[in-house]
C-alpha cells in the first residue's frame, strides 16, 4: 500500500474549500465541527461548516470506523426465527483533519479487528475511509505523543498529511489511496519545493518543542517488561483509590476497542447491537454466578494500564497508547496517565 | 479562605488517632490548575494536603465508593472512622447520605471548610490554555490572585467562579466536627434565573435545546459515578432484566437516561454541580437538577441536605400536597 | 410488563389518529372502578390499555417514561382517593412523584398533558369512563408522540 | 469479505435432558443445525466452546459437552444462573436458537495418545470433561488408563448419571463419584473432590490430569496433584470468564495478555503460573 517515495505538493490555503467541494460528491466528508466549545468529527456538506482552529476532537475518530452503537444483524422473533444480516455501508468516506496521533490509533486497533476472525463492521468502514491528516501545530497541555515515538506532524498511518506552513498547506501523499484522491484534483496542487520541505520541518520542530509534558521512562521496551515485575505492587491500589470508575477515559480513548453485545427487541423483531463498553465498570467482568475476577477498582485500573502498556505490546508489538491526552483532559479526578506511568517506572519490583 | 497549616495540623491530629482510618482531602494535581483527591493514612501523608479556590471536587463521593472486600475467616470488620474535608455543598451531600441511612454519623469525622466559592476549571483553562506548571491561586477580596512565572495576575472572582457558587445559600458546612476558620454567612439567594428563562420557552424550543444536548451524551456515566448520591448497588442502566434502558446510544435512550438520573436525585441533589463538571460532553446537567430543586422548593417547601432529622422528600408526604393537575 | 406496553403507533392523519394510552391502575380502587364501568356497560374509548399494579405507589417514573418510549402516546395513572389507600400512604407518595415528573417532562419539551393522574374509587365507574374519555380526547388532540419514542432504526 | 463471525447459524433444540433440578438446575440441550451444510462443516475437538444465542435475550458461551465422535448434533449443558441461561431453561424441544463457533483451543487429544488420563470435575465443570471422556471411550485403544473423579454437593446435583452408569462397563476405566455431605443410600465417597483425588491416588507416571470446576475446587485439586507428584505441565484446567464476542475482540475475558475465548479455555498449570492477571 505504502508508496516508496512520498510525493509532496503544495495546496494554497484559499484553495482548500475548492478541493473539499470537488471531492464532496464522491465522498462523505467527516471534518472537525465546533459545538458547545467542543470539536466533533461530523459529516459536512460545505467547507464553511468545519473549523480548523482546534486542538483535537473530543471523541476520537475511531468512532467513524467503530461506531459507538452498531447493529450487527436483525432477527424476527417467535416461531419462525430468521436472521437478516445488517447491510454494510459501501459509502466512501474522507476523515479530514484527523491528527497524526489518532491516525496511529487506528493502525494500533486494526489487528484486533483483523486477527483470526475478521470484523466486517469495522473493516468495511476502515477500508472505505481515506485519512487526510492535519499536522498538530499547537499541541495542548496534555499532548505527549513524542513520548511514544509519535510526532505531531508524522505522515505515517495517514493517506495524506496536510501541514499548515503559513499561507499554504504542505501536502504529503503517503499511500496509493491518498495519491488517487489527489490525482483527480491535481490542478489545485503544485509540486513542493525544498524550501517548503524545510518550512515543514521547522513547523514540526516547533510543535515537537511545544510538547513539554513527557513520560519519564527511558526505554519503552524495558518498561513493558518492567510492568511484569510490579503487577502485585501496592502502587496500583494508591492510584485506584481516587478512581471513580466512570468510563470517560476509555470511551474517549482512541485505542480502546472493547464492546458489549446486547439484544434489543420489540414484540416481533429484534436486533443484536454492539455498543462501546468500558473495563472500568464492575459489570464488565461480572459473571452470572456473582463472581467477579476484577472485583476492585484497583484490578480495573491496573488492567487498563496493563492492557495498554503490557498486554497489548505482548500480543501486537505495539503500545496501545498514542499520547493524545484525552484521558488526562477528561478525568474528573486528575488520574494522569503521564504521571501514573512515570511513577510506575520508579516503583521498586 | 482556609489556613492550610491549620488544615494540615487538624488532619495530622486526626490520622494519629486510633479510631481514624484515613482522611480524605485535596492535594496539588499533576498539571496546571488541577487539584486532586488525596488520602492520608499517616501524618506524613497529611503534609500534602492543600485547600485553595481550585478545590472543586466533592470528596463525599469517596465515602460511598469505599470497597469492602468480603471478610476472611476470623477477620473483623474495620469500623474505624473516615475523615473528610468538606465545603458547604459537599456537607449537604453528607447530610443527605446520613439522612438516607447510607452511612452512620459515628463513622465520619468531618472537617468543615467555610467556603467562599471555588473556581470552575473549565473557565480558568479557557483563560490560560497552555498552563502546565501548577499555579498558586489566592483569594483577595473580590479577586483571585494567580502567580504565574513569578508574576501576579488579578482576576475578578465573578469571571472564574462556578455558577453554582454565585448563588450558594449554604457556604458554611451544615455539618462538621471541626470548622476551620470563621463561618461564612451567605446573603445570596438562588434565583433560578436560567431555569425560569428556559421554562418559559415553547415546548418545541425546549425539546430542541435538550435533544441537542442529550445527542452528545456518550453514556460514560461520569455524571453518575462522580455523584456522591448515586450509590445504588446496581444502577438502573446496568440492570439486565428487566432492561429498562437499552445500552444503544441514541436520542431516545440518552434522554431517558438523563431524565432518570435527574429524577433519582429529586429531593436528594445537594447542588454541588459535580455531574456537570465531570461531563466530558458539556451537557448542562445542573440545569436539570436545579429545575427539580426549584420545583420541590415551590411545591413541597423542601430543601435537600440541610436537616439531618428530616425524612427524605419522596418517602414522606403532606395531606395537602398539590393536586392541581389530578383528574 | 415490557411485552404488554410494546405497541406500534401507526402514523395517521391527525384527525383520525387513535392514540395508544397506557393506564397504570391500582388494584384496589381504580382497577375496580374500571371493572365497574365495564360491567355497567358504560361506553368509553378503547384506547386505554390497562396494566394493573397493586398500588399507585408502586409506579416508578421509569414505568411511565418507558411506556412513552415503547410507543404509548400517553399514560394515565389511577389511584385511590387521598386517604383511601389500601396501604395507607401509597397514593400520597405517588402524588409527589407525579408532580415532579410532570414538571420535568414539561421542562425538556414533552407535553405534560400526556401523563395524567386520577383518583377513581371502586364505586366510580362513571368517573372512570369520563376520565378515560377526557384523556383520550386530549391526547388525540396532541397527536402521536414525537419525542422519546424508540426509533428502532434497525 | 469472509463470513460474518458474529452471525449465528440457526439450530433447533432436538431434545433436552434434565440433569439436575431445583434452584441451580442443569439441563443438557441437544442442538441440530438447520442447515445441512453447516452440520457437515461444523467440526470441533473436546474442550472447544460455542456461543449459543437466544434471540431477544442474548448470547452465552458454553463448552460443548458432546463428543466430536457423535455426529449430527452438539450438546451443551447449561446451569440456570443469569438472564440468558434462565431463558434457555424455559425452552422446549423444537425451539430455535443461534449457534456460532467452535471457539477456543481444545484438549490436546492427539498429543495425549498413549497416556493415562486423570479427569477431575466438580458440578457443572464436568461439561467439557464429558466431551473428552466420550472421545476417549470412543477411541479407547489409543489411550491408557482412564480415571474419572467427579463430585457434587449432593447426589441430586450430580450430572450425567446415565453416562456414568454406562462407564461402569467400559474397560480400564475407573469412575469415582463423590458428594459433599453424607446421604442415605450413597455407597461411594463422601467428601470434597480434592480429598477423593487423594483417596484414588492416581500415579503421575505417563499421566495427564485435567481438572475443571469451581475455582476453589481447582485450587485444592492442583495442590493435591502436586502432592501426588504431578508436574506443572502435566496439569491442565479450563477457565471461564464473562464473554460477549467469543473471538478475542470485546476485551473482557483476558487473563493477562491471553484471552480465555481465543487462547483458552484450556490452559496448562504451567501457563497459568506464568501469566500476570486476574483469574
Amino acid at each position: 500500500m505504502k508508496v516508496s517515495t512520498m510525493e509532496k505538493y503544495i495546496l494554497l490555503k484559499n484553495k482548500l474549500p475548492e478541493w473539499i467541494n470537488m471531492i464532496t460528491p464522491t465522498y462523505t466528508i467527516f471534518a472537525p465541527v465546533k459545538e458547545e466549545d467542543l470539536v466533533f468529527f461530523k459529516p459536512i456538506t460545505k467547507p464553511s461548516e468545519m473549523t480548523l482552529a482546534y486542538s483535537n476532537a473530543i471523541v476520537p475518530p475511531k468512532a467513524q470506523m467503530f461506531h459507538q452503537t452498531e447493529t450487527m444483524f436483525t432477527f424476527t422473533q417467535g416461531k419462525n426465527i430468521r436472521v437478516n444480516p445488517a447491510s454494510l455501508p459501501d459509502e466512501k468516506i474522507v476523515v479530514f483533519g484527523i491528527r497524526p496521533c489518532d491516525a496511529k490509533s487506528l493502525s494500533i486497533i486494526d489487528p484486533v479487528f483483523t486477527n483470526d476472525f475478521e470484523d466486517p463492521y469495522y473493516l468495511t468502514k476502515r477500508k472505505n475511509a481515506i485519512l487526510v491528516g492535519l499536522s498538530c501545530n499547537q499541541p495542548t497541555v496534555n499532548c505527549f505523543c513524542t513520548s511514544l515515538n509519535g510526532s505531531p506532524a508524522s505522515p505515517e498511518h495517514l493517506d495524506i498529511l496536510l501541514t499548515d506552513i503559513g499561507d499554504k498547506y504542505y501536502v504529503e501523499l503517503n499511500s496509493e489511496k491518498g495519491k488517487q484522491l489527489v490525482e483527480k484534483t491535481k490542478k489545485l496542487f503544485t509540486p513542493a519545493t525544498d524550501a517548503d520541505s524545510k518550512k515543514k520541518k521547522d513547523v514540526e520542530k516547533k510543535a515537537v518543542d511545544a510538547i513539554t509534558r513527557q513520560m519519564k521512562i527511558n526505554n519503552v521496551d524495558a518498561f513493558v517488561k518492567k510492568l511484569d515485575t510490579i503487577f502485585d505492587a501496592p502502587y496500583w491500589k494508591t492510584i485506584a483509590m481516587k478512581c471513580l470508575g466512570c468510563g470517560a477515559c476509555t470511551y474517549l480513548c482512541p485505542t480502546c476497542h472493547c464492546f458489549d453485545i446486547q439484544d434489543e427487541t420489540t414484540l416481533d423483531k429484534g436486533a443484536r447491537i454492539r455498543v462501546w463498553d468500558s473495563c472500568m465498570r464492575p459489570e464488565y467482568t461480572l459473571h452470572a454466578s456473582g463472581h467477579n475476577p476484577r472485583p476492585e477498582r484497583m484490578n480495573r485500573v491496573r488492567n487498563r494500564v496493563y492492557h495498554k502498556y503490557n498486554y497489548y505490546p505482548k500480543n501486537h508489538q505495539m503500545i496501545a497508547c498514542v499520547g493524545c491526552g484525552r484521558c488526562i483532559d477528561n478525568c474528573p479526578v486528575n488520574i494522569d496517565i503521564i504521571d501514573v506511568i512515570t511513577k510506575a517506572g520508579e516503583v521498586k519490583p | 479562605m482556609v489556613n492550610e497549616k491549620q488544615l494540615r495540623d487538624e488532619v495530622k491530629k486526626l490520622v494519629s488517632r486510633d479510631d481514624v482510618k484515613y482522611v480524605i482531602g485535596y492535594e496539588q494535581g499533576t498539571y496546571g490548575f488541577q487539584v486532586t483527591p488525596s488520602f492520608a493514612f499517616t501524618p506524613e501523608e497529611a503534609e500534602r494536603f492543600i485547600f485553595s479556590p481550585l478545590c472543586a471536587n466533592n470528596l463525599s463521593v469517596y465515602l460511598m465508593l469505599e470497597e469492602k472486600p468480603p471478610l476472611r475467616k476470623g477477620e473483623k470488620e474495620d469500623t474505624r472512622k473516615v475523615g473528610l474535608v468538606v465545603k458547604g455543598c459537599d456537607a449537604r451531600a453528607v447530610v443527605q447520605i446520613l439522612q438516607e441511612k447510607g452511612l452512620k454519623r459515628e463513622s465520619l469525622v468531618i472537617i468543615g471548610v467555610p467556603c467562599t466559592g471555588v473556581i470552575d476549571p473549565k473557565k480558568i483553562t479557557v483563560k490560560f490554555p497552555h498552563q502546565i506548571k501548577p499555579v498558586d491561586v489566592r483569594e483577595e477580596g473580590n479577586h483571585y490572585v494567580l502567580t504565574i512565572n513569578g508574576k501576579n495576575q488579578k482576576i475578578p472572582k465573578d469571571e472564574l467562579l462556578f455558577e453554582k457558587c454565585k448563588q450558594c445559600e449554604y457556604p458554611t458546612p451544615v455539618i462538621h466536627d471541626v470548622l476551620l476558620g470563621d463561618e461564612v454567612k451567605s446573603t445570596k439567594k438562588e434565583e433560578y434565573k436560567e431555569i425560569k428563562t428556559l421554562e418559559k420557552k415553547a415546548l418545541k424550543e425546549k425539546w430542541e435545546f435538550w435533544s441537542k444536548a442529550f445527542d452528545r451524551c456518550i453514556r460514560c456515566y461520569a455524571c453518575r459515578n462522580v455523584c456522591p448520591l448515586c450509590y445504588c448497588k446496581e444502577c438502573i442502566v446496568d440492570q439486565l432484566s428487566p432492561q429498562w434502558i437499552y445500552r444503544s446510544v441514541n436520542r431516545s435512550e440518552n434522554t431517558v437516561w438523563n431524565l432518570i438520573r435527574a429524577y433519582h436525585l429529586a429531593g436528594r441533589c445537594s447542588g454541588c454541580g459535580e455531574c456537570e463538571r465531570a461531563c466530558p460532553m458539556n451537557i448542562p446537567l445542573t440545569m436539570l437538577n436545579k429545575k427539580i430543586e426549584k420545583d420541590i422548593k415551590e411545591l413541597f417547601q423542601y430543601v435537600a441536605g440541610v436537616n439531618l432529622e428530616e425524612k427524605p422528600l419522596l418517602a414522606m408526604f403532606k395531606p395537602n400536597d398539590t393536586e392541581d393537575t389530578i383528574l | 410488563m415490557m411485552q404488554t406496553t410494546q405497541v406500534e403507533v401507526k402514523k395517521k392523519m391527525k384527525k383520525d389518529f387513535e392514540p395508544n394510552i397506557i393506564g397504570f391502575l391500582c388494584n384496589w380502587c381504580s382497577y375496580a372502578g374500571a371493572d365497574l364501568a365495564g360491567t355497567s356497560r358504560m361506553q368509553y374509548p378503547p384506547n386505554l390499555k390497562v396494566i394493573r399494579v397493586m398500588c399507585s405507589g408502586r409506579i416508578n417514573p421509569i414505568f411511565v417514561i418507558n411506556a412513552l418510549q415503547q410507543g404509548a402516546d400517553g399514560v394515565l395513572i389511577g389511584g385511590c382517593h387521598p386517604g383511601d389507600c389500601h396501604y395507607e400512604r401509597g397514593n400520597y407518595l405517588a402524588r409527589r412523584r407525579y408532580a415532579i415528573l410532570r414538571e420535568l417532562l414539561d421542562y425538556v419539551g414533552i407535553d405534560p398533558r400526556r401523563v395524567r393522574m386520577t383518583w377513581v374509587s371502586a364505586s366510580e365507574g362513571k368517573k372512570f369512563a369520563d376520565v378515560v374519555k377526557e384523556v383520550t380526547d386530549e391526547i388525540r388532540e396532541l397527536g402521536p408522540i414525537q419525542q422519546l419514542k424508540r426509533e428502532n432504526t434497525w | 469479505m469472509k463470513e460474518n463471525p458474529y452471525q449465528p447459524w440457526l439450530a433447533t433444540i432436538d431434545s433436552i435432558c434434565d440433569e439436575v433440578g431445583g434452584q441451580r438446575a442443569i439441563k443438557t440441550f441437544r442442538l441440530v443445525f438447520q442447515d445441512e451444510k453447516v452440520r457437515e462443516k461444523f467440526t470441533f475437538l473436546p474442550g472447544q466452546c460455542v456461543m449459543v444465542s437466544l434471540f431477544g435475550k442474548g448470547e452465552c458461551f458454553f463448552a460443548i459437552s458432546s463428543s466430536p465422535t457423535q455426529k449430527g448434533f452438539i450438546e451443551v449443558s447449561v446451569l440456570k444462573l443469569g438472564k440468558v441461561t434462565s431463558a434457555l431453561h424455559e425452552c422446549e424441544p423444537g425451539d430455535v436458537v443461534g449457534v456460532r463457533g467452535p471457539y477456543g483451543n481444545h484438549f490436546d487429544v492427539s498429543g495425549w495418545m498413549g497416556k493415562n488420563l486423570v479427569l477431575i470435575g466438580g458440578g457443572i465443570g464436568q461439561a467439557p470433561l464429558r466431551s473428552l471422556i466420550k472421545y476417549v471411550v470412543d477411541n479407547r485403544k489409543q489411550y491408557g488408563k482412564l480415571d474419572i473423579i467427579y463430585g457434587a454437593r449432593t447426589s441430586k446435583d450430580l450430572c450425567y448419571t446415565k453416562d456414568f452408569a454406562e462407564l461402569k462397563t467400559c474397560e480400564d476405566t475407573n469412575a469415582c463419584l463423590s458428594i459433599d455431605v453424607k446421604e442415605d443410600g450413597w455407597s461411594d465417597f463422601v467428601g470434597f473432590v480434592p480429598d477423593n483425588l487423594m483417596r484414588v491416588n492416581p500415579s503421575p507416571k505417563n499421566a495427564i490430569a485435567v481438572t475443571c470446576g469451581p475455582p476453589i475446587m481447582i485450587k485444592y485439586v492442583i495442590q493435591n496433584l502436586g502432592k501426588l507428584g504431578f508436574s506443572e505441565d502435566q496439569i491442565f484446567t479450563t477457565l471461564e470468564m464473562r464473554m460477549k464476542c467469543g473471538i478475542g475482540k470485546c476485551g473482557r475475558c483476558n487473563i493477562g495478555n491471553l484471552y480465555v475465548c481465543k487462547d483458552g479455555p484450556v490452559f496448562s498449570y504451567k501457563q497459568l503460573q506464568n501469566i500476570k492477571g486476574e483469574q
